[in-house]
This record gives C-alpha cells, sequence and structure tokens, in this order.
C-alpha cells in the first residue's frame, strides 16, 4: 500500500440506516420510562460528576439511543451513581438505571467485539 | 350577513339567528364546514370531525338562517352603513352588518422546493395524511406498508424565508396526533417528528405528547430538515441536525410528512385589504387585541376566527360566540 | 435378623441422602474465605460450640423465632420437626430396649412394628407404645396444619406462600404420606397382631374390616418409599434447610459472617433457606406495590438455581426489612450485595477528577452534606447554623459538590469503582486533619462507618446534635408541634440508629409513635438501590408509607434522611422536615443574646 | 418529471448572449482535460458558426488564491477588470469563463459593483494606476456550458451518436454535476437555479440520455479548494466525493458529466484514490464511473476522434463508455501524441481496473 498521508474521513454524520438501532429497544424493555426523556438536561446540570468532568448525561443518553456507541463505555464511567438526576427529572425517567443498564449492555457489547 | 362557512361563521350564525335576526352565509366551496372537512379526527381528544362537522350544520339548519354555497365573495364593502357583498358573477348580497369569518389555507409546501413537496411522490403535506387517513390506511405512493415514517414541523411558520415569522399553533399538536393515529395503524413501524420547539401549550396535548412517546414509541428529534431527496427505491432521504447530540444526522423513510402551517386565505387578504383592515402576514386587523377584538376600524364589519391570526377549533368556536355578541349589540344600537 | 426386602428403599435413600450432604457439605466449607476459616479454627473448640448446640435445638427442631412471629406456625414447623426428630429418638431408644444392644440394625428403630410384631416385654414397653403413638399424632397435626396452609394460606396468618420448584413438589408430596402412612402402616400391623395403643390400635380397629393381612405389607412398603423419595428429593429441594441449617448455626456462632464475595458461607446460606415466605410478607414491594416475584425467598432459590435474572437481582430497595424479618436469620442483602458484584466491568477509566485530593483547610470538624443533601439546602443551612451556634471549628467537605461517598456504586456491584471513590475521599479526609466527621446523609454514614477505614469517628447528624445537645453545646426550647418520626433505613436498620432521632424530638416537641417504627420501619420508596421499578411503583411505596406515617395527622413527619425527605415532600401529605431543619428552628440562640445583652450594655452605657 | 418540478426551474432562467464571445481559458483544465478548450471553441466556430475571441493575453482571474484565502478581494477586482479590459480592446461585450470558479468570481464581483458602486470606481482607479488600462462591465456572463445548453437542439441536428445504450436501446443513466460556484452563489444566474439546474439536465436530455436524480445530488464533489490544498484535509475532501458515490451508485450510472473543472477532476481521481485506499469501486466490474465534461460529452456526439477530445487522459477509462454509445475509435491511436510520437502508457493502478486497449 503506499501511503497517501491522509485517510478518508469518516462522515460525522448519525446514518439512521445504518446506526444500530435495535440496543436502545433492550435498553427500554429495561427502563420504560426511558422514552418519556424530554432531553431537557437537568440531569446533567444537577449532576455530581459532571461538577468535576464534562460528563454529559443527557448527551450519553441520546448517543446511546442513537446507537453511537463509540467511546460512551469510557463516558459513562465518569459517573458515581449518586441518583441526583433521577430526583430532579421532571418527567419521571429512572436516569439512573439507564447509565446502570447502559454501562452493563456497553460491556457485554465489548465482550462481543472481542469475541468477534 | 357571514362570509365564511367554517366553524367561526356557523357558531356565529346561529348565535345571531337565534336572536331573531335573518343570517346569511356566504361559502366558496359546495359545502359548509371549512377545514373541519379536511379533518378525520382532531386534537387532543381525537374528537370525530364529521360528526363535529354535522354538530355545526344541526345547528344552522334553522328557519332565518340562509346559506349560500359556492359563493366567492370578490368584493366587500359599505354604503351608507350597509354592507354589500359581491361575489365574481356581480351578484350583490347585503346586510347590516357584515362578519369576516373567511379562515386559513394550509400553507402551499410547493415553497419550500428543498423538501420536494410535488417532486418526490413520498413528500406529503399534513392535509395530504389527513386524506391518507380517511381511507383507513397509510401507504406509500408505490402502495407499500410504511416502515419508517418522519414528520417535520414549522413547514410554512417560523420562517423568514417564506415570509412568516409567526407560529401556526396547531402543527406541534397535530403532528403528535398524526404519529400516534399512524403509530396505531402501523405499530412496527418507526416514527419521527422532527421539531424546532414542541409547543404544547394547550390542555391535554402535553399528555398526548407524552403518551406518544411512552405508548406508542414515537421519536422526537430536535432539529429541521433542509434537504429531502428521493432514494433509489423512492424513498426519501432527509438530512437534519440532530441537535441535541450537535451531529449532523440523515436518514432514509418511506413517508415524509410536511406539517403545514396556517396562512391568511386568499379571501381574508383579499377583504382586508379592500377595507384598509390588512394585517401582518394578510390577516385581517382588529381594532384592539384585548376588548374589542372582534370590531374593526368600520363600523358594522366583525372578525371572528382564523381570519386574524391562526387559532384552534375551540378558540375559533369562542371567538365566534364573542362577535356574536359584538355583532347582537350593533344591530341593537343602530 | 429383622429384614424384610421393604427396608431397601428407605435404606438405599438414606445413604444416598447421607453421601450428598456430606459432599455439599465438604465442598461449601472448603470454599470458606479466609476470614471465615480464621473464625471457625479460633472457636470451634470453644464454649460457642456449645451455644451453637443449643441455639439448634431452640432454632431447628422448636423454631423459636418463627413461634415468635407467629404461634400457629411455629407449632407446625415444631411438630414437624422436633415431632420428627423425637419420633426418631425415641423410635430409636424404643429399638434399641428390644433388640437388647444399641446396634441393632439400622432401620429396625423406623419399621420397628413390623418386626416387633409380638407382644414383647423390654423395658417400659407400654410407655414406648404410648408415647410414640402420641409424637405419630403431633406430628400429624403439624402435617394437617401443614396441608391446611397450602390450601389457604392466611388462615396461617401468611399473606402469601412460596411458589415451589419441582423438587420442592416431589419432596413434599412425599413429606406428607410418609407420616399418614406410616400410620396406616403400622395401623394395619396393630389390626394383624391385635395391639397397638392409642393411636394406631383404633385405627387398626378401624381397618379391621379390611383384609388386612393383605394390605400390611403394601402399607410399609409404601412408607419405605416414600421415605426414600424424600431423602432423594431432600438436597435438591428446599428441604436441604434441614441439614444445612444445623451447619449454619455452628458457623454463625463461631462468628462466621457472609463477606464481600460469594463464598461457601453464600452457599450454606442459600440452602439454609427454607423458603417458608415470611420474607414476601415483610416486603413492602409485595405489599404497596403487588409485585410479588422477587423477593429474597425467590432471589434466593434462583442463586441457589443458578437461574437468577437481572430483574431478581436488582428489582430490591435494600431496606432490609426481609433481614429482619427472616426466622433464619439470613444475611439476605449482604447476598443480594455478593450477586450484584460486576468485577468484571473494568474500572480503569473511573473517575480521573481533576479535583485537589489534598485539603486546604486544617479543621476539627468535617461535614460531609452527601451528594443528595445538595437538593434540600435547607438541611444544609440548619446544619451550618448548628454548628456555629455550638462554636464548631468544621469544614465543608463537598461544599463545591464533592466526589460521592461510594456506597451507589457498591450497591449496584461495581465494587472496585467504588473503592476508588472511597480511597480517594480518604485522602481528603486524612489531610484535613480533623477530628470528627458529620454527614447529613444515612448513605454516606452507612459507607463512612462500614466500607471506610478512618480514624476518626463518624456521626449521622442526628447523634451528633444529640451529642451537642447532652453536652449542652446548644439549647432547644420545645416547640408544642406533634411529630413522627420515619427511620431511613440505613440509618435505622442499616446502622441501628434508633434513639438519638427520637431523643432529640422529644427535646424539641411531642413525638407520637407511628405503626411501623424502628426495626419494623418502611422504606420511602426513593431507595437508589432498586435499578429495575420506575417512578409509578415507587410512588406506591411512599403513597402507602406517608399514609402510615400521617395517621395520627402529625404536624410535621421528621426524618434524618434527604432521600426521605425529597419522597415524602413529593407526596405533599404532610410537612416534612429533617431533624437538623427542626432543631435549627427550635434553637436558643447564644448569638442572638449576646446580641441582647450588648443592646443592654449599650444603653447603660447611654445612661451613664 | 413531475409537473412541479419543471414549474420550479423555469422560474430559474438567465439571459445568455447569441453570439460575439470573449473566451478565458481555465488555470487547470489544459492540464487536466486538454481537449476540452480547444473543442468548445471548435463547436462554436465550425459546428454553431458563432463569434469568439481566444485572447493570448488572458489570464487568471484569482479564484483558486481567492478562494484559498491567499488573494484579498480588492487583487481580485482588479485583475478581474484587467481581463475586462482585454475583452474591451476585443471589442465584444459577452464575456465567457470556461471555469466555474471563474464564472462565479466574475458574478460575486459584477454583483459587488452593482451594490457599492465605489468598489467599481475604485477597481478602476487601481487598474488605471497599475496598468493604464479602462474596462467595461460585459452585457452578459455566461458559462460555456450556458452556451452549449442554449444550442443544444442545434447541436443534436449534427450529432452522429446519442446517448443510447446501442445493445439495449435505453437512455444512458447520466450523473450531472453543477460546480458549485456555478448555482449556488447566485441561483439567478444558473440555469434552472442551485436545486434543479437544468443546464447539463437539459444537455443530457435534449441528446437522449437519462438524468440519475440522487439524493446527493447537490453535494459538493469535495473539491473546496481549502480542502484538497492542505493535505491534512484532503481526507475530508474524499469523504465528501465518497458520499456522492455512494449514494449515486444503486442507479448504475453510465457516467457522469460536470460543468467544473475540480469537479469533473476529482470525480474522476477521487475514484482512483479511494479503489487504491479501500478497494471500492462504485460500479460491477471494478473499472469505476467515467467522468466526463460536458464539452466532450457534446464532441464526442458530434463525432470527434475521442483521443482528440483527450479522453485518454482520464484516470477512469472510456472505452467502456465509448463502446455503450457505439462510437468508433483506434484503440493504437491512444497513446500517440499530436506530433504522432508514442507518449508513452502511465502505470496501473493495484485495484481500479484500466483497460489501455492493447
Amino acid at each position: 500500500m503506499k501511503n497517501w498521508g491522509f485517510k478518508i474521513s469518516r462522515p460525522r454524520a448519525i446514518d439512521f440506516d445504518t446506526a444500530d438501532l435495535a440496543e436502545y429497544s433492550k435498553l427500554v424493555e429495561k427502563v420504560p420510562s426511558a422514552k418519556r426523556c424530554l432531553m431537557c438536561g437537568a440531569c446533567t446540570a444537577t449532576c455530581s460528576a459532571g461538577n468535576h468532568t464534562d460528563f454529559n448525561f443527557r448527551h450519553s443518553h441520546l448517543m446511546y439511543r442513537r446507537g453511537q456507541f463509540e467511546g460512551l463505555a469510557e463516558e459513562l464511567d465518569k459517573c458515581m451513581l449518586c441518583g441526583k438526576c433521577k430526583m430532579v427529572c421532571p418527567r419521571g425517567v429512572n436516569t439512573r438505571a439507564i447509565i446502570y443498564n447502559m454501562r452493563i449492555f456497553l460491556n457485554d457489547m465489548n465482550y462481543k467485539n472481542i469475541e468477534s | 350577513m357571514i362570509i365564511g362557512g367554517g366553524p367561526a361563521g356557523l357558531e356565529a350564525a346561529y348565535n345571531i339567528a337565534i336572536n331573531g335576526y335573518k343570517v346569511t352565509i356566504l361559502e366558496k366551496d359546495n359545502e359548509i364546514g371549512g377545514n373541519i372537512k379536511k379533518w378525520v379526527k382532531l386534537f387532543p381528544d381525537f374528537g370525530d370531525a364529521a360528526e363535529i362537522r354535522k354538530a355545526f350544520a344541526d345547528k344552522v339548519n334553522k328557519g332565518n338562517i340562509e346559506i349560500q354555497t359556492g359563493v366567492e365573495i370578490s368584493e366587500l364593502y359599505s354604503e351608507n352603513e350597509k354592507w354589500f357583498a359581491k361575489n365574481g358573477n356581480n351578484v350583490i348580497y347585503s346586510a347590516d352588518a357584515a362578519l369576516l369569518a373567511t379562515g386559513f389555507e394550509a400553507f402551499d409546501a410547493r415553497r419550500k422546493e428543498e423538501l420536494g413537496y410535488g417532486i418526490y411522490d413520498n413528500v406529503i403535506t399534513s392535509v395530504d395524511f389527513e386524506e391518507m387517513y380517511k381511507t383507513g390506511k397509510i401507504l406509500t405512493a408505490q402502495g407499500t406498508v410504511p416502515k419508517r415514517i418522519a414528520f417535520l414541523n414549522c413547514v410554512g411558520s417560523r420562517d423568514e424565508k417564506v415570509g412568516n415569522h409567526y407560529c401556526s399553533r396547531v402543527c406541534c399538536i397535530n403532528a403528535v396526533k398524526q404519529a400516534t393515529e399512524f403509530k396505531e395503524l402501523v405499530p412496527d413501524a418507526e416514527a419521527y417528528c422532527f421539531y424546532m420547539d414542541m409547543r404544547m401549550a394547550g390542555q391535554f396535548y402535553e399528555e398526548l405528547y407524552r403518551k406518544s412517546q411512552e405508548k406508542y414509541n414515537v421519536n422526537y428529534i430536535r432539529g429541521r430538515i433542509s434537504e429531502a431527496a428521493a432514494t433509489f427505491d423512492k424513498r426519501i432521504q432527509i438530512k437534519s441536525e440532530d441537535t441535541l447530540t450537535g451531529l449532523p444526522m440523515k436518514m432514509t423513510v418511506d413517508i415524509l410528512v410536511l406539517m403545514v402551517g396556517i396562512e391568511s386565505s386568499a379571501s381574508t387578504t383579499e377583504l382586508s385589504r379592500q377595507n384598509g383592515i390588512n394585517g401582518e402576514y394578510g390577516f385581517a386587523k382588529s381594532l384592539g387585541l384585548y376588548i374589542s377584538d372582534n370590531l374593526t376600524k368600520k363600523a358594522g364589519l366583525f372578525l371572528a376566527g382564523s381570519c386574524k391570526r391562526p387559532l384552534t377549533l375551540p378558540e375559533t368556536v369562542a371567538d365566534s360566540r364573542a362577535a356574536s355578541v359584538q355583532i347582537l349589540n350593533y344591530l341593537k344600537l343602530n | 435378623m429383622n429384614y424384610h426386602p421393604f427396608i431397601i428403599p428407605f435404606s438405599a435413600g438414606a445413604i444416598f441422602l447421607f453421601a450428598v450432604v456430606i459432599y455439599k457439605f465438604v465442598k461449601w466449607f472448603r470454599n470458606l474465605d479466609r476470614k471465615q476459616m480464621y473464625f471457625v479454627n479460633k472457636n470451634i473448640f470453644s464454649f460457642k460450640t456449645i451455644e451453637a448446640i443449643g441455639e439448634t435445638f431452640r432454632e431447628a427442631l422448636i423454631h423459636r423465632n418463627i413461634y415468635k412471629k407467629n404461634p400457629l406456625l411455629g407449632y407446625m414447623h415444631m411438630s414437624l420437626a422436633f415431632g420428627w426428630f423425637l419420633l426418631i429418638a425415641v423410635g430409636k431408644t424404643e429399638s434399641s430396649f428390644y433388640a437388647g444392644t444399641f446396634f441393632e440394625e439400622p432401620w429396625l428403630a423406623i419399621f420397628f412394628k413390623y418386626f416387633a410384631k409380638e407382644q414383647h416385654s423390654y423395658f417400659m414397653a407400654a410407655e414406648f407404645s404410648f408415647i410414640m403413638d402420641l409424637l405419630l399424632l403431633i406430628v400429624l397435626s403439624g402435617v394437617a396444619l401443614a396441608l391446611f396452609k397450602r390450601v389457604r394460606s392466611n388462615f396461617l396468618g401468611m399473606k402469601k406462600a412460596t411458589k415451589h420448584s419441582k423438587f420442592d413438589r416431589i419432596a413434599l408430596a412425599s413429606l406428607w404420606w410418609i407420616f399418614p402412612l406410616r400410620l396406616l402402616a403400622e395401623s394395619t400391623t396393630a389390626a394383624v397382631a391385635g395391639n397397638g395403643n392409642f393411636l394406631t390400635g383404633t385405627v387398626g380397629n378401624w381397618l379391621s374390616g379390611l383384609p388386612v393381612e393383605a394390605i400390611e405389607l403394601p402399607m410399609w412398603w409404601a412408607y419405605s418409599f416414600s421415605l426414600c423419595a424424600f431423602f432423594v428429593s431432600l438436597p435438591f429441594s428446599r428441604y436441604m434447610h434441614i441439614p444445612t441449617e444445623v451447619a449454619l448455626i455452628f458457623l454463625r456462632k463461631w462468628g462466621a459472617t457472609a463477606g464481600e464475595q460469594y463464598s461457601g458461607m453464600t452457599d450454606l446460606q442459600l440452602n439454609s433457606c427454607s423458603r417458608c415466605g415470611i420474607c414476601i410478607d415483610s416486603c413492602q414491594l409485595n405489599f404497596a406495590a403487588d409485585i410479588n416475584h422477587v423477593q429474597s425467598v425467590y432471589f434466593i432459590r434462583d442463586t441457589r438455581y443458578k437461574k437468577l435474572t437481572d430483574e431478581v437481582a436488582n428489582n430490591c430497595l435494600m431496606c432490609g426489612r426481609c433481614v429482619e424479618a427472616c426466622p433464619v436469620g439470613l444475611e439476605l442483602t449482604v447476598i443480594r450485595q455478593q450477586l450484584r458484584n460486576k468485577a468484571e466491568i473494568p474500572g480503569k477509566h473511573y473517575f480521573e477528577y481533576n479535583k485537589a485530593e489534598e485539603s486546604k483547610n486544617k479543621t476539627d470538624v468535617i461535614y460531609f452534606a452527601g451528594c443528595m443533601t445538595h437538593l434540600t439546602p435547607s438541611i444544609i443551612i440548619s446544619m451550618k447554623k448548628i454548628f456555629n451556634e455550638a462554636g464548631e471549628r468544621f469544614w465543608f467537605m463537598d461544599e463545591d459538590k464533592g466526589l460521592c461517598c461510594g456506597r451507589p456504586m457498591r450497591q449496584q456491584g461495581f465494587v472496585q469503582q467504588s473503592k476508588d471513590l472511597i480511597s480517594k475521599n480518604m485522602r481528603l479526609i486524612a489531610s484535613s486533619g480533623a477530628k470528627m466527621m458529620v454527614t447529613s446523609c444515612p448513605i454516606c454514614y452507612k459507607s463512612f462507618t462500614e466500607e471506610y477505614v478512618l480514624d476518626i469517628p463518624v456521626m449521622h447528624h442526628t447523634e451528633y446534635i444529640k451529642m451537642l445537645m447532652d453536652k449542652k453545646r446548644i439549647n432547644v426550647k420545645k416547640s408544642d408541634l406533634n411529630m413522627v418520626y420515619h427511620d431511613p433505613c440505613e440509618l435505622g436498620r442499616g446502622s441501628g440508629i434508633f434513639e438519638q432521632p427520637r431523643d432529640v424530638l422529644r427535646q424539641t416537641g411531642n413525638l407520637r409513635v407511628s405503626e411501623f417504627e424502628k426495626e419494623n420501619a418502611l422504606c420511602c420508596g426513593g431507595s437508589l438501590s432498586n435499578t429495575v421499578i420506575e417512578l409509578d411503583t415507587q410512588i406506591k411505596i411512599r403513597n402507602h408509607a406517608l399514609e402510615v406515617l400521617t395517621e395520627s395527622k402529625p404536624d410535621v413527619l421528621a426524618t434524618a434522611c434527604p432521600l426521605c425527605k425529597k419522597s415524602f415532600v413529593h407526596g405533599n401529605k404532610a410537612k416534612v422536615m429533617d431533624i437538623a431543619e427542626i432543631v435549627a428552628d427550635c434553637l436558643n440562640l447564644q448569638s442572638e443574646k449576646n446580641e441582647k445583652k450588648s443592646v443592654n450594655k449599650k444603653e447603660s452605657i447611654e445612661f451613664i | 418529471m413531475t409537473e412541479t418540478k419543471k414549474h420550479f426551474w423555469n422560474e430559474y432562467q438567465k439571459e445568455i448572449a447569441e453570439d460575439n464571445f470573449f473566451y478565458e481559458r481555465s488555470c487547470i483544465r489544459q492540464s487536466f482535460f486538454p481537449g476540452s478548450e480547444t473543442i468548445f471553441l471548435k463547436i462554436l466556430t465550425d459546428d454553431l458558426g458563432k463569434n469568439i475571441i481566444d485572447d493570448p493575453n488572458q489570464h487568471t482571474c484569482t479564484g483558486i488564491g481567492y478562494h484559498s484565502d491567499v488573494v484579498p478581494f480588492d487583487t481580485t477586482m482588479t485583475v478581474v477588470g484587467r481581463l475586462f479590459s482585454l475583452m474591451k480592446d476585443s471589442g465584444v461585450r459577452n464575456y465567457v469563463p470556461s471555469c466555474v470558479t471563474s464564472f462565479g468570481v466574475f458574478t460575486e464581483v459584477v454583483e459587488t459593483w452593482k451594490h457599492f458602486p465605489e468598489e467599481l470606481e475604485k477597481t478602476r482607479d487601481n487598474l488605471r494606476k497599475a496598468t493604464g488600462r479602462e474596462f467595461d462591465i460585459p452585457e452578459n456572463i455566461a458559462h460555456p456550458s450556458d452556451i452549449i445548453y442554449k444550442y443544444r437542439k442545434e447541436l443534436k441536428e449534427k450529432m452522429k451518436y446519442q446517448l443510447v445504450n446501442r445493445h439495449t436501446g435505453k437512455p444512458l443513466k447520466v450523473v450531472e454535476h453543477i460546480g458549485c460556484h456555478y448555482g449556488k452563489i447566485f441561483s439567478k444566474h444558473a440555469v434552472g437555479g442551485a436545486e434543479f439546474p437544468q443546464v447539463l439536465a437539459g444537455m443530457i436530455e435534449e441528446w437522449g440520455g437519462e438524468v440519475v436524480d440522487y439524493p446527493e445530488r447537490r453535494h459538493c464533489c469535495g473539491f473546496g479548494f481549502r480542502q484538497y490544498l492542505v493535505m491534512a484535509n484532503r481526507g475530508y475532501s474524499v469523504a465528501n466525493t465518497k458520499k456522492k458515490f455512494e449514494s449515486m451508485k444503486p442507479y448504475k450510472p453510465d457516467f457522469i458529466v460536470a460543468n467544473c473543472p475540480g469537479c469533473a477532476m476529482f470525480m474522476d481521481r477521487w475514484q482512483y484514490t479511494i479503489a487504491e485506499m479501500e478497494g471500492i469501486t462504485y460500479d460491477d466490474n471494478k473499472m469505476g464511473i467515467p467522468v466526463l465534461t460536458y464539452e466532450e460529452m457534446a464532441g464526442m456526439l458530434l463525432g470527434y476522434n475521442p483521443w482528440d477530445l483527450g479522453l485518454q487522459i482520464h484516470q477512469v477509462q472510456v472505452e467502456q463508455l465509448l463502446d455503450k454509445i457505439g462510437i468508433e475509435y483506434n484503440p493504437d491511436d491512444k497513446f500517440i501524441g499530436k506530433s504522432g510520437k508514442y507518449l508513452g502508457e502511465p502505470e496501473k493502478p493495484e485495484n481500479l481496473v484500466v483497460d489501455y486497449g492493447k
């Protein structure tokens, strides 16, 4: 192979036709209230971890919903599961359970990746 | 004399007639009912539009209400404290007072060329959706059952490019309603709603919105579709920003529904212009917003309903009743 | 030799049972962790072993704990367990007398009536005959009660009966058959031989119309087979609790407890559950939210049979009410914690926060509000007021929203990550030079006291306030408010702090009593431990608790946990206040007095 | 085409002069597509009998420098002024820049002068001071593709071939690509506007082909001066091209036609890059999709020798297309230069299949 000095960039856009949207359905089965999320960001505003890092639960949740898993596990690592987010959610979304389950599912996906 | 046989016109006719005055309704269509004719179910309670239309028709089925359909008024003017309306064939109708209830028209989506309405068969408007919903099926132009549908809010509203800065107020909730209806018909399909803001300010709107998410799994994406194009298999590829992830996005849908906004009807624009009561965006202008919202600067000319601004059906009916009182007072005092 | 082929099923079953039980015990004992082994080795030859024997009698045979909770249920268990034990013990004695040696055939005692058909004169033969009939009657009464319980569980005060597994049903059916069959077998033999006491004799008389010679042997075969079926199914059914519970009693007496990791002790506890279902009745998910498939009994069963689902593992408030209720004394929440452990999820990127890990503030007392307390700022304001009033030099450690204490992570099984947080916080605490730590959150409190290694005392603010009041460092005036106190799970059952908050409240108002108090207190539903239930379920639990707590229509519902406060406030049924707030409101402010004094001084100066 | 579609592009019509043009050559086309400009002049003079001036004193319009942020706008205006002064000297008043970017620059400069007359005066001053020359604003500025579009019917009558597959008798599927600077700066200066540009589509449809309306039709080819010029950004440039190819692939286009030097060149050469980097091509036989300029397309159909049109210089080989249409060519002449000397054969890529016809 020649050295081209550059690589073809990957599109930044989320492609809903190829994104893995099924994972989110699995999550929603575990946490049905996730569907109610309005993306208001109250969770992110109160977040204890967000006070120390750039952790943004709302964003992570949405990225998961969109099937964009790259780097998400590391992102979720910043959460301390303190549960404040759940207390402030105006739509009664079990945010803490969403994080917890995302963590588990992401870990499962990771294992799948390693196996394949 | 009431120009317009929609909800506003009919409600006013009933209220004025019951007080012993003779009322003439001049309706440009061949049937009364106005824009409700196009609808199947109404938000937010999925009320039956046909039933409500019938209820209106029954109300005006009275001795001293004369209904003239198929009459499009091209001129409205007053002489010696009497009001005259002339149609295209120069037939003149006259009365002591006139009520402008000429309502709204849906935005012509072809003006948003980039969204492909009229260009790609699978781009339809919310009005087309209702038309299709009347058949009990929502199908693509190819006759297949859609697997993915997208609704786009604010088509023709809140859009500097088409000159409409205002919010049409009904499209958000209508999108919620139609997405819910679609999911009831095709539960396995994906439904996406693209919005700039979800404006759920009416009673039960928020609840319906919530239910559409929770029960019907309708997805809401904050972002405005800026481009639509047909794919090889006649589906529609749309592009938007998923503003809440901060990333651009694209998806292919089977049907794209454009939630067209409310615009002033041609009659509203023309008749209010003739009488110098033309307001913003072609709507008619009332004397004052708070206590004289049904009056105009011309004595004996009144306004009711969405010829003034985008209104929901209950608001239109309430406004029409208010107009009736103003007209009755006027008739009594003159 | 007293032999007949019908003893073979019994003997084979018994041999199988002993083999399996021994195999399992060996495996479990070998799997004890180091700490548990240490206690076993230390205490095995001590007085504790004798105590354990006593407790075995009390609990495994007489079931004192169940008795205390529910006498009828206690009697049922006692009649079965102790009755059967005595049947064996007395029967063995009788057969030994009969044979004249202690080393007669091992099965002789079991089938004694068949082999000792003729009238014999051995020591106290008539008395034995009576006692054995009496014991059989007692056992049969227990069986009858058990049968009745199956049909109508609330007759015995049980709201929910446990759903059983396949082995359970085999074992249960054979258990129910053993004693009626024994009665029938002994009675037919009595009819054939023309003997028997008040029970077997009477039943024998009733049966004498039948061809008793023909049905005698089949009866003894059936009896033997029912014993065999019971023995074979026992190790795989809930009846494994019979031998295991004894072992557990000994281990516990020696000082072993379930640790952080799954161990042989866990296996012993899993197998010691008799699936009585008392935990179902105590569980708020059951009685307030109608969820009745996730309780400890199912959790233990599913774990034992290795079919634990995420839902069962995670759908628990960890309030500890079932631990209080469990007649076997299983460490249910600890075991659940073990099973939630997610060691497989790596924690290397965790909490790389750029916050200083050393305190610049040297202080006497650290105040750690806790994450949740930041959502109830009036608690923080009240605590500051109290600290100031007491003249305490304190450092508000998480004023700028600090790191979490680590317990919420731990409860979800992220132990490694939790430890990471703990070590960061410990460094911070140590660097402050404080002599004491006060926290407003019971979750943090439990974490600090149990999971942290600190060389300074940690107090929940209820304890701290009580101490300040005792030492007269703050003075309160009693209000005329009627108050009911809600025990937060982690503070009450979790940490045993019941009296301090009540003392404080008695000095600041009129403390009323509610139906569920102290060990029996309800959870507010806001527990972080449950990641399965959604808000609607939490609301059901909360509303039920709120209903109970506000029955006496108190002016104030007092609590000592930000989470409980938030839950109850959202319920909007009563004024909810944290103890700190109540105390802060009732303070006789020293500073005000000083102000008044100084004002007086000024006036006097003017006078002069 | 639906009625609405017609309705839309009809709103965007532009005036195109009929005769007497001043031609301005492109900086880069003569090396990328060496036959194109020559053939355009030939078509205009020989086939259409028009007067077009090809002034040897012409120079760059600064487009590349301007769009790469190295040439200030004042300089650009002055340079444009000089080009206009050359036109003034020649006596014609209709300006025809070969390059789409030049077209964009000229329309932008003229539009600026219209709104800011003081800029025009300043430019006149600057040019006078620097060169002593005077200039007039052209009466009409049209891109050569506009002129070909205008005379597409006349040209059709002279054409030997049609855009029809001679094996199947079906119209060829053609992807048309308009340079961004043609219609996206001022859509009113583009035939059919920016959404449904008609300039190339009109030629294709007139000459028997079928336009492929694929989703990414309006997307940039990826040229985007700043992007390809800097190596660090080049991955982004290819990514855009790739996006277009992925979108057009299901339609199985027979060839691509563009009216912009950069577009034609990038869509041709990046196919090679993508094939060599990732092993992907967007046709079925790994040969790539041929890319033509509109002059090449017209010249080809008029019956000019493909090798005189410079088609052998393309990366994606065009023989497959010539065979489909039935155009006669001599494979042996492919690499024979104008002087009659054998020029040698280019090196073959690893993944992209090329067939030099021998």
